[in-house]
Formats: C-alpha cells, structure tokens, sequence
C-alpha cells in the first residue's frame, strides 16, 4: 500500500523546500473535491504496482484567498473557493460568464469546498470554470523555488490532465481583465444539477452600435483541453449581431475542437451540439451590457 | 376474517391516518443504525480479487504468498466453500470455479486486519488466466454457433423443454384478419442499477454460542438465510440473520452480494468480518436490471379495439439466473398490457450472456414491458386516429374479465384513474368516457 | 508497509475532540472511524451523493472530499450535534412530520446542507431549495417532500430557526 | 426551440409474490402494562413497513398505534417473512397481522373468562376491553389482561399468518395461470418539453392516478409515488449502466458521477397524486400493493409525451438529450427528402 504525508505550510519559504520531490509524487492540495475521492478510490484498489510515496501540501494556510482589483485587471487567488466567488460583488457584476459557469458547477456543498485553482489545476476539458476565464484572457501566476512566472490560460493546458505548470510550481493566481464588453456561459449536462459539461461554451463580446468589435469564444468537453474558437471569433468580428449571423458563425466551431465518445456523450453529440451552445453564449452575451 | 371485510373508509381509526413514520425520528437525528453502521471489536476486513475479463479460464491459483502477508486472517477460494452455489435459482457460484463468466466475478477473498492488509494480500494472489472469448450481445447469443456462456448453452428451456414462455388466448391469426391496421414496434430497455444510498455490506460473526450471525442488507433474511445455509451447510439454528433496516433496496438485495462471502470468512477465522462493497463494486458487479428486447405486433380495427396482439421478448439474463427468470415470467404474464386483448401470443425467452446476473428492481421485470407497450399502444392510436385516452378506454379491462393469463380481475379501475387523471390534467373527456365504469 | 497518522484536534458539535487520523484520511473516514459517529454515512465515498454532508466552519460540506488533516482548529456539526436533548431542530421535525425520509439513509446529509442553507438564507424560493439541496441525492425519492419540508421549516412552522450561525445551534 | 408535449400511460400491476404461495407469519405478544410486541422479518427500507404494518394490527385491535413496538430484526425473535419484494408487504403482512389479532382476541377471552368467571360466549372484545356483553362493568383492559395473563404465568401470544393461495401449475401450451387475485391499476399524465436543438427534454407536470385500494397510511403511500415519479423520470430520461451497449460494453458507469439518477433539480415543477380507493376484495382493510406499480408509468409517458412535442418516438431507452436529438435530426432528413 502506498504511503500519503501531509504537509500544511504557512509560508512559501518551507512549501518551496517540500515541493522538491525527493522521491515523492507531490500533489498540492487546496479544495481536494477532486483529489481526495481520486485518493480514496486509489486506497480501494488492489495495489499489484509499488508507487512513489504521495506528498500532499495544503496549500489553505497560505491566505490565496482573496479577489482583488486593480485598473482594469482582477486577481483571483487560487483557492478562493467556488462558492466565495459567486459571492464576490466583482464577479458577480463584471465577469458574468464565470458567475454563471459557477453557478453551475456541482452542488453548493462542493462549491463550498472547492477552489478555483483546483478546477484549473485538474485540467479537465470539462471544466467549466475554464472557457470563461479563457474568454477573459486570464493568465496564470505560477511560483516555485525560482520565482514567479507568468503563463497565459490559453496555453496553460496541454492534454486532458496536463498543464504546463511543473511539478514544483504552485498556481497561485489567476488574472482576467473583465474588459468593457459582455461575456456568458452555456452549459449542457446530462441533468439539471450536479452533472459534469457535455458541452460548455463561454463568449466574450465588445459591440458597438450592435456591430461585433471583438470576440473571444471558447468550447469545453469537446478536445483534449478547453479550446479557443478563432473561427467563430473571426466569423463575428465586423458583422451586425443577428441571430443568423451567430448561427452561421457559430457553425466554425466544428473547425476548433475533436470531440471524442466517453461515458457521457458521443463524439457525435458533442459536435452536433457545440455550435448550438456557442450560438446561445454569442446571443447571451450580445444581450448583457457590463454594469 | 371479519375484519378486513370493512367497507367504509371512515368507519376505520388507525388505517387511513397520516402517521408520521415509526423510524422517522431515528433518520432525522442520524440514530438509526444500518447495516454499514455496525461496528464488532476485533472486527476484520474482507475484500475480494474479482475477474477482470468477461469470460476467462482459471488455469492456476496460487494463495499461499497471500495467506502469508502480513495481518492476514484467511484467504478463501472455490475449494473452501461447502456448496458452492448459491441464489434463488442456485446456479451461481460463491467464488468462481474453472471458468468466470462476468466481469467481476468473485474468485478468492481475504480477510485481515485492514482494508490496507486485505488488498495487499490479494495483490499476492498468483492467478494465471486464459482470456476466453465472450457473448455480450443476447441476440447474438442466441444465435447459432455463437460462444458459450454456459455448458448447457445460451438459451434458457422453460419448464425444461421449451425454447419460449408461450402464453396464448384466442386466435391471433384470426385476430390479424379482422384488422383494419397491423402496427409494429420494437422495444428496448439498457442495464440499470439499484444505486440505493447504503451500498451492500455485511458483517459476520461467530456469537458466544457458536452460531453464525450475520448483519445483512437482505430485504428478505429468511429467504437470505435459507440460501445461505446451503452454503455454509449449516443447520438453521446455527445461522441467524440480523437485518431489517437497509438504506434503500429496490430489489437489489434480493439477491446476495456480500452475505455468503463475509459468513464464509468469520467460519474461516472465528473473528467479525466486515465486506463492504465500494460504490464502484455496487455500480460495476452487483445485480442490474437487464437489458430487453421486445417486438410488437398488433392488430387493430377502425374502432379502435386491438384485435390481436403479438409478442416476442428476449431478455438478457446475464451470466446466472440470479431473479431473471422470475422476471420474465411475471414480464409474460404483463406484458399485454392493462388491455383486454381477445387474441393473444407472447413468445418470450431468456438468454444468457457474460454480463454480471440480472436481479429484481422495483417494477420487476414488467415496467420495463410496460414501456414497450404502452409507448405502442399510443402508435396503434396514431393509427387509427384518435386519441391516446381513447383507446384505453375503448380496450379497458372490466371487473370479472379474465386478464391474459386466465385471472379473473375482481377490483378493476383503469377507467376510474384514466377519469380521474384527465381531470387532474384539466383534459376534458367526451360524455361516453365519463360515464364508463369499470363494473360493467 | 507504514501508515503514518498524527492528532487531529478540532471542534466536533461544539465539542474540542482529539483524534488520530491518518495522513490520507478523510474527515468522513475520521468522524465513522476515529470517532465511532454514525450519523454521516458513506454512500459514494467520492463526492457525488451527499450523505456525509456536514457542516465545517458556518457552511455545508461532503466530509468524504475533505482531507481530515485540514479540518485542524475548524468547527465541524453532524446531525448528532443539532437536537437540544429531545428538541429537535425545526428541519429534524419538519423532515420527520412531512414524511420527507423514506430509507433514512441520505437524511442525516440532507438535514445538514439543509441547516446550513437556511442559516444563509432564512427565506428562501422552492427553487432556491431545490437549488442548494440537488447536491445531495435521495434514490428513494423524497425530494418533493424535502422541499416542502424545508419551506415550512423556513414559514416557521415548527418554530423559529436558532438564531445566528450553526455553532450557535 | 422548446416545443411542449403531454403523454400518458396506464398499466396494472399484481400484488404478492407470481404465482402466489409466499407466506408471511406476525406475531403480537401482549406485555405487562398491556402493550404489544409486534413481530414480522419483513424488511423496512423506507417504504414505511413498520409503521403500517403496526397501523393495521392497531385498527384490527381497534386501539391506538402507540401501543405498538414491532421488531423486524432478525431470524431468531421475528416472525417469518418470505421476502420483501413485489408489493407485497403491506397486503401480506397485513393479512398475517389481522390473523394474528383474531388468535389474539380468541385467547384473550379465554383468559378473561377464566378470570372474569363468565362463559367464553358471553364475552365481547372491543377496542382494547373485553367485557361481559350483558354486563359491560364485568372486564378487564388489556393492561389488566397483560400483567394478570403474565404474572400468573400464562402467555398471551397472538399468532397469525396468510399464505396467498398457490396458482395452479402454468399450463405450458396457453401459460394460463394465477399470479395474483389483487391487482393495482394506475394512469398518469406528463407534460414535458422538449428542447429540439439539443434533444434535452424536461418533465414539467406529472399526474399520478393509482388505485392501490384502501390506503392505510397516505404519507407513506404518497412517499412512494413520489419515490416512483423520480425513478421512473430516472429510467425514461437518464439511467443507463452502459450507453454504447452492445457494441462496446466496457464504457460503464461506474459512480453517481457517471450513473446519472435525477437529483432535486429534475422533479417536475408541478405534480399531484390522487389515490381512487377501490376496496379490494382480498385485501386487508382493502388494500392493494402500492410498492412497484408506482414507478412503471412514468417513463412510458414521458416517451409519449415526446412524440407528441417533436415528432419521433424513442424505441430504446432511455430519452438521453443525445437519443432525442438523434431521432429529430432523422425526421427532418427524412422530411426534407419530401420536400
């Protein structure tokens, strides 16, 4: 059986030494909704494979809690938690695509306990916390041993469960520029609570005079990571805002994403549906004014 | 019986009454104990190595490193069950003989100090496979040549001969001819699962005066207890089960998932042994509804009145009996519907395949079949043109009709509750309808 | 093989409880196992049915998706700690007198993320209910029950709900 | 788009074991304050067992509920039970309990009359006393019946049983046979909608209809109805252990993250329950079994309900939003062919 030690440090000094590894798989730990279940069914299983001893740093006494503004950029720290967010008066009124994916995501008890970091740090094409925050060109602040370094979300992830992040970098933040325009989110699961995306979709969108500046539309649930759908952008940018135009538009993201068949959908649905949900994000978001 | 023969609701004081639940307090305050809840000092854990292919042969087995690792109680295989078969039909094993034949079946398990100590064990287990090929479609299984999931075939013989559950009533052909329309339909249903709150669990022990007990989720102990006694050939004053309160059934503990193993072991050891399936060991290798299969075919006139009725189901039993029998038998029984059908014949069979055993679950083996029926009886009214609530009116059964099987129907109300749900719905029926009755 | 584990001190209904727990328990393994309660139960041991539901610092949370270890100083509530002797609090008596459990299994869970939701929001829509309970399964099928249960909690129909946060209960 | 639709469905359902031939047995052993231990091993699994099985001994003794413990615990103390499955308890035990009240009242007067010094004939039970008819201030409670039956050393325990009456062996050729002589009825009416882009389909009102004859406890039977509507919402809409089935059998379920069941949010917004009672003729107090039948009409009526909002019908279950949006994509193809 594989052995777990746990570590709680209250300063980056001693998190930087135990994050080294030394013959250790290290897992940060901030919410653990996903980690910990992960753990417990790993402590079920039948252990025919000597694995490395799993070092679990808790990363909860290291005040990354807090949402702060500065001009026009806002700092969410890693392990805010989910409910806290849709709390917060800046999401709620300036980034509503990531309160409405919030919203949305597992049941209160577990948005409790969750973070924002962790639903990043999963990498789950699934996520719902991604294509928002994608949309709202967030970066990520990553700190190790070595310092700070900054990663831009859409090329933070690299596979279903891999993030450019190493073994020994902490995320510790993430950054978005809420922006002038409207944004949304859409989510199709496979029931109306608890239920991971099928298809998810969010959209950022600048208008002016009902004719589209700017637009960022990213897909989940449909790739191996959530994926920006330059397509669909380019399609929008310069057009008037009609539901035809959206419709048409949002066709492109087929062009963006590789869906496959899993337990919860086919490859199938999930292309036939994506433009659907992308089209319903544009409308949403063509229909909310930043305030 | 005087007493059942009241008439009037309101002469009646208790029944009727809106009491709150006898154990209702014990759930709002958590005090309740269930099964998973019980707790014996010097209490072993058991787990189980399961069969991870469909179909395979057990060449070797080797336990001997596993009941040497450390915190090891015993480790049991096929050869340390007195009988080893077991359920309603009993033709399941306990622990696999030479050949597995679902997924997960149990072949060995351990109990030992821990959770940690058991798996270890079974990681010790040597066990040499040879990966045999499967059937997992059932209309593949039924088919000529197709591999065996059992030696005595696929297909399960009714009453020892026959191929088919036959029920007939009638002239079906004779029924097809006095039709306006014949409507076909085919009908399936997938593999569900029970997913009660308390996943199955069993504790076993061995009381002062060398009686087995065991704490059991079985929704029946003394059907569980004589199943169970074959088993361990125990007489049933050495046996008692201890139960009664279970977080959720639904069938599923009809049949036994953790019973046998856990009382085998506490025999092997004379020390409380807890097994405690996981929710992934629920889910994956407890007892499902199973998959069906059902073709309709049905004659019916311009009025509306089906004149003949033709069934043909396939049930996929999986690879033991388990309840599937049972259930098909009540599925022929039903599967005509709520419907007076002059002319009827259902041909059902049952085939097994390398899929975990079918079980009962709530509604057993007749809801699946009322979905296909009544989802084609809606067709036969697209048919003919009129409406869903008219032609269950128009075929209705009667007080004093005999159902399909012959049974005389003594209290009969589709009429009333098809009047009473139209008026819930705020539907309003022709005055014929509302003035129909089921006393004829 | 070696399973490490250390004292875990924290506050269990109101109550400073020390308690070994092991470096990858889960506060559910250390409240059934440690601590001998029965009352949060293990349904999915993964996060998904809400039977182990407590309250962990003023909020509703699965104690099988929380590290034990974390759980160090904070205040945790089971259901075991909500009745004042015979007293039942109005959601324990409004689940019973509106039939709401039906196996019992999920009730403990479901008593708890209901507390603590109406701590946060006295007043809440049906759907607000729905809503903030749909983390917590009931196969048995007692939600429209539960949710009137928890409305007439809410009109005050079994009494006024303890003021103040639950560790106030 | 979301397009509305209404379905229904109606079926029957037996009451007791196919076939019959499954006993139950009840014990009730009067104590000292007059009190009575109520045994049966049938199981309670939130259905309300216990309590209505008390309910119908307490109408059958005609005193209160509270005089009732009842234990269902085990082999060795409780009444023998065949099984807890097919709608069969309240309607056997029952019977067993109105049984074993009757052999309850047969001794108690032989007791009384002993005591009270009257001929057997001449007494009369009623609610908890047994009196002398002709002279009613001639009797004895049953607290005074439980400590004098006890102390002096007689036993008072009423035992009863029923034994649905075997069918006749199934004729093979026509299948005839008797699987119940009481059977429930039920309709129920669904609306849904149903959104055609994404083939997502909504319960939003659900009628139930059911005669389950007398109804011995409304809240509990109304527990399971409500029990049902989700289950059988769960097996039109969701339930599927393996969705690729049988093509691929190795992508399952194997948690509630994947084996979806209905959570708070997918009851239907409005539902209601009605109860015809129909006295059943065989049944204790006229009831019928309530248990399964209740889960059987919902998905056949939200798969109507579908075809009546978009147009095709679901042959395989379940309506996942994938499944629907197939059929609609199907449809349209094959209308624009038309066209």
């Amino acid at each position: 059986m594989r052995e777990y030690e746990y570590h709680a440090p209250e300063s980056f000094e001693s998190l930087v030494n135990l994050a080294s590894g030394d013959g250790a798989e290290v897992r940060f730990l901030a919410g653990g909704t996903d980690l910990i279940p992960r753990i417990s069914a790993e402590k079920n299983q039948i252990p025919y494979e000597k694995k490395l001893p799993m070092r679990i740093i808790y990363l909860g006494t290291l005040g990354l809690d807090k949402v702060t503004e500065e001009g026009e950029r806002v700092t969410i720290g890693a392990c805010c938690t989910l409910s806290s967010l849709l709390e917060n008066e800046i999401v709620k009124t300036k980034m509503p695509a990531l309160r409405d994916a919030l919203s949305e995501m597992a049941g209160v008890s577990i948005r409790n306990t969750a973070t924002i970091g962790g639903n990043i740090m999963n990498a789950s094409p699934a996520a719902d916390s991604v294509p928002p925050l994608l949309v709202l060109d967030a970066v990520c602040a990553l700190r190790s041993a070595s310092g700070e370094r900054r990663v831009s979300l859409a090329e933070y992830f690299t596979g279903p469960g891999k993030t450019v992040a190493k073994p020994d970098e902490v995320l510790v933040s993430i950054t978005v520029k809420p922006g002038p325009g409207g944004s949304s989110f859409k989510k199709l699961g496979r029931r109306k609570a608890e239920t991971l995306s099928v298809v998810n979709a969010a959209v950022y969108l600048e208008l002016r005079d009902g004719f589209c500046q700017s637009a960022r539309v990213a897909v989940g649930s449909a790739a191996p990571t959530v994926v920006r759908c330059v397509d669909v952008e380019q399609a929008l940018v310069g057009k008037k805002i009609d539901e035809g135009v959206v419709r048409e538009a949002s066709l492109l993201v087929t062009k963006a994403i590789s869906p496959i068949d899993d337990i919860r959908s086919s490859a199938w649905y999930r292309a036939r549906v994506a433009p659907i949900m992308v089209a319903r994000a544009v409308l949403t978001a063509a229909g909310r004014k930043r305030g | 019986m005087d007493l059942c023969r009241k008439e009037v609701s309101k002469m009646f004081n208790s029944v009727g009454k809106r009491v709150p639940r006898y154990d209702g307090i014990g759930h709002v305050t958590g005090r309740t104990q269930y099964v998973s809840d019980v707790r014996m000092p010097d209490m072993l854990t058991c787990k189980t190595l399961r069969c991870p292919y469909h179909k395979a042969r057990i060449k070797s087995i080797d336990v001997s490193e596993a009941r040497k690792s450390s915190g090891v109680y015993a480790v049991i295989t096929k050869d340390n069950v007195p009988h080893n078969l077991f359920a309603m039909v009993p033709d399941h094993h306990v622990l696999a003989e030479e050949i597995t034949r679902y997924k997960g079946q149990n072949i060995a398990a351990v109990a030992a100090v821990s959770r940690e100590a058991a798996l270890d064990a079974l990681a010790k287990i040597k066990i040499e496979y040879e990966e045999l090929k499967p059937v997992i479609d059932p209309e593949e299984a039924i088919a000529d040549g197709a591999p065996q999931v059992r030696p005595e075939g696929n297909n399960h013989l009714f009453d020892g001969t026959s191929l088919v559950r036959k029920i007939r009533r009638g002239n079906v052909e004779e029924g097809f001819k006095e039709a306006d329309f014949i409507v076909e339909g085919r009908y399936t249903t997938p593999s569900q699962e029970h997913a009660p709150m308390e996943t199955c669990c069993s504790v076993a022990y061995l009381d002062a005066s060398g009686k087995l007990v065991i704490h059991s989720k079985a929704q029946g102990l003394y059907f569980a207890q004589g199943d169970l006694a074959n088993v361990f050939q125990l007489p049933l004053n050495k046996l008692k089960f201890v139960g009664g309160t279970i977080g959720g059934g639904f069938g599923g503990m009809n049949s036994i998932h953790t019973d046998h193993i856990a009382g085998l072991l506490a025999l092997a050891t004379g020390k409380p042994v807890r097994f405690a399936l996981t929710r992934e060991e629920e889910t994956l290798f407890s007892t499902i509804r199973s998959p069906w299969i059902f073709k309709i075919k049905d004659g019916i006139r311009k009025d509306g009145v089906i004149t003949a009725r033709h069934v043909e189901v396939l049930h996929d039993c999986g690879a033991y009996t388990e309840l599937g029998l049972y259930a098909v038998e009540k599925n022929a029984n039903l599967i005509a519907g709520a419907n007076l059908i002059k002319n009827l014949a259902v041909d059902s069979r049952m085939v097994y395949t390398n899929k975990m055993p079918s079980g009962s679950m709530r509604g057993f083996g007749v809801n699946v079949g009322q979905y296909a029926e009544q989802v084609q009886l809606d067709r036969l009214a697209r048919a003919v043109g009129i409406s869903p609530m008219e032609i269950r009116f128009i075929n209705a059964f009667h007080v004093g009709d005999k159902n399909h099987t012959g049974n005389e129907l003594a209290s009969v109300s589709t009429i009333e509750t098809l009047q009473k749900v139209a008026a819930m719905s705020g539907q309003k029926l022709p005055e014929k309808y509302l003035a129909m009755s089921s006393d004829k | 093989m070696s399973v490490m584990s250390r004292i875990l001190k924290f506050y269990l209904n109101g109550n400073l409880v020390h308690v070994a727990a092991g470096e990858a328990d889960t506060l559910l393994d250390v409240l059934r196992d440690g601590l001998g309660l029965t009352s949060p139960k293990c349904g999915c041991n993964h996060g998904d049915c809400g039977a182990c539901t407590v309250i962990l610092n003023g909020y509703s949370a699965k104690s099988c998706t929380i590290l034990a270890l974390t759980a160090e100083g904070k205040n945790v509530w089971t259901v075991d700690g909500l009745a004042n002797g015979d007293k039942l609090h109005p959601v324990q008596r409004a689940f019973h007198e509106y039939g709401a459990p039906q196996c019992g299994y999920c009730t403990p869970g479901m008593v708890m993320a209901a507390v603590a939701f109406l701590n946060h929001y006295p007043s809440p829509t049906e759907s607000e209910v729905k809503e903030a309970l749909s983390g917590n399964l009931c196969r048995c099928g007692g939600y429209k029950k539960y949710v009137q249960a928890v409305m007439a909690a809410a009109r005050g129909e079994f009494g006024p709900l303890p003021e103040g946060s639950v560790e106030n209960v | 788009m979301i397009k509305k639709g209404r379905g229904m469905a109606t079926v029957y359902y037996p009451t007791g074991f196919n076939g019959g031939g499954d006993p139950d047995l009840v014990s009730l052993r009067i104590k000292t304050d007059g009190t009575i231990d109520m045994t049966n091993a049938s199981c309670e699994m939130g259905q309300g067992f216990k309590g209505v099985a008390i309910q119908m001994a307490a109408e059958a003794l005609g005193i209160p509920e509270t005089f009732f413990t009842i234990d269902n615990s085990n082999t060795d103390t409780a009444a023998f039970s065949m099984d807890t499955a097919g709608s069969r308890s309240t309607y056997i035990v029952g019977l067993a309990a109105i049984s074993a009240a009757e052999d309850l009242i047969k001794k108690i007067k032989v007791f009384a009359a002993g005591s009270l010094g009257v001929d057997i004939s001449e007494l009369k039970y009623e609610a908890g006393k047994i009196f002398k008819a002709s002279d009613p201030g001639s009797s004895m409670t049953l607290a005074q019946i439980g400590a004098a039956s006890t102390y002096g050393g007689t036993f008072i325990i009423g035992v009863g049983g029923f034994l649905p009456p075997p069918g006749p062996p199934r004729d093979p050729e026509t299948g005839a046979t008797i699987p119940s002589r009481s059977m429930a009825w039920g309709s129920t009416v669904v609306d849904v909608e149903v959104d055609d882009e994404t083939g997502v389909v909504e319960v939003v009102n659900l009628y139930d209809c059911y005669d389950i004859g007398t109804v011995i406890n409304p809240l509990m039977a109304e527990g399971q109805v409500d029990g049902g509507d989700i289950q059988g919402i769960g097996m039109g809409l969701f339930e599927n252990l393996s969705p690729y089935f049988p093509q691929n059998i190795d992508i399952y379920a194997s948690n509630y993250t994947d084996y979806i069941i209905p959570t708070f949010m997918d009851i239907p917004k409005h539902s209601e329950i009605e109860f015809i009672q129909k006295h059943d003729p065989f049944g204790p107090f006229g009831a019928k079994g309530c248990g399964e039948m209740v889960t059987n009409t919902q998905a056949p009526a939200i798969i109507n309900a579908i075809y009546d909002a978009v147009g095709v019908l679901v042959e395989s279950l379940p309506a996942t939003p994938e499944n629907v949006l197939r059929l609609i994509d199907k449809k349209n193809k094959a209308e624009k062919k038309v066209a």
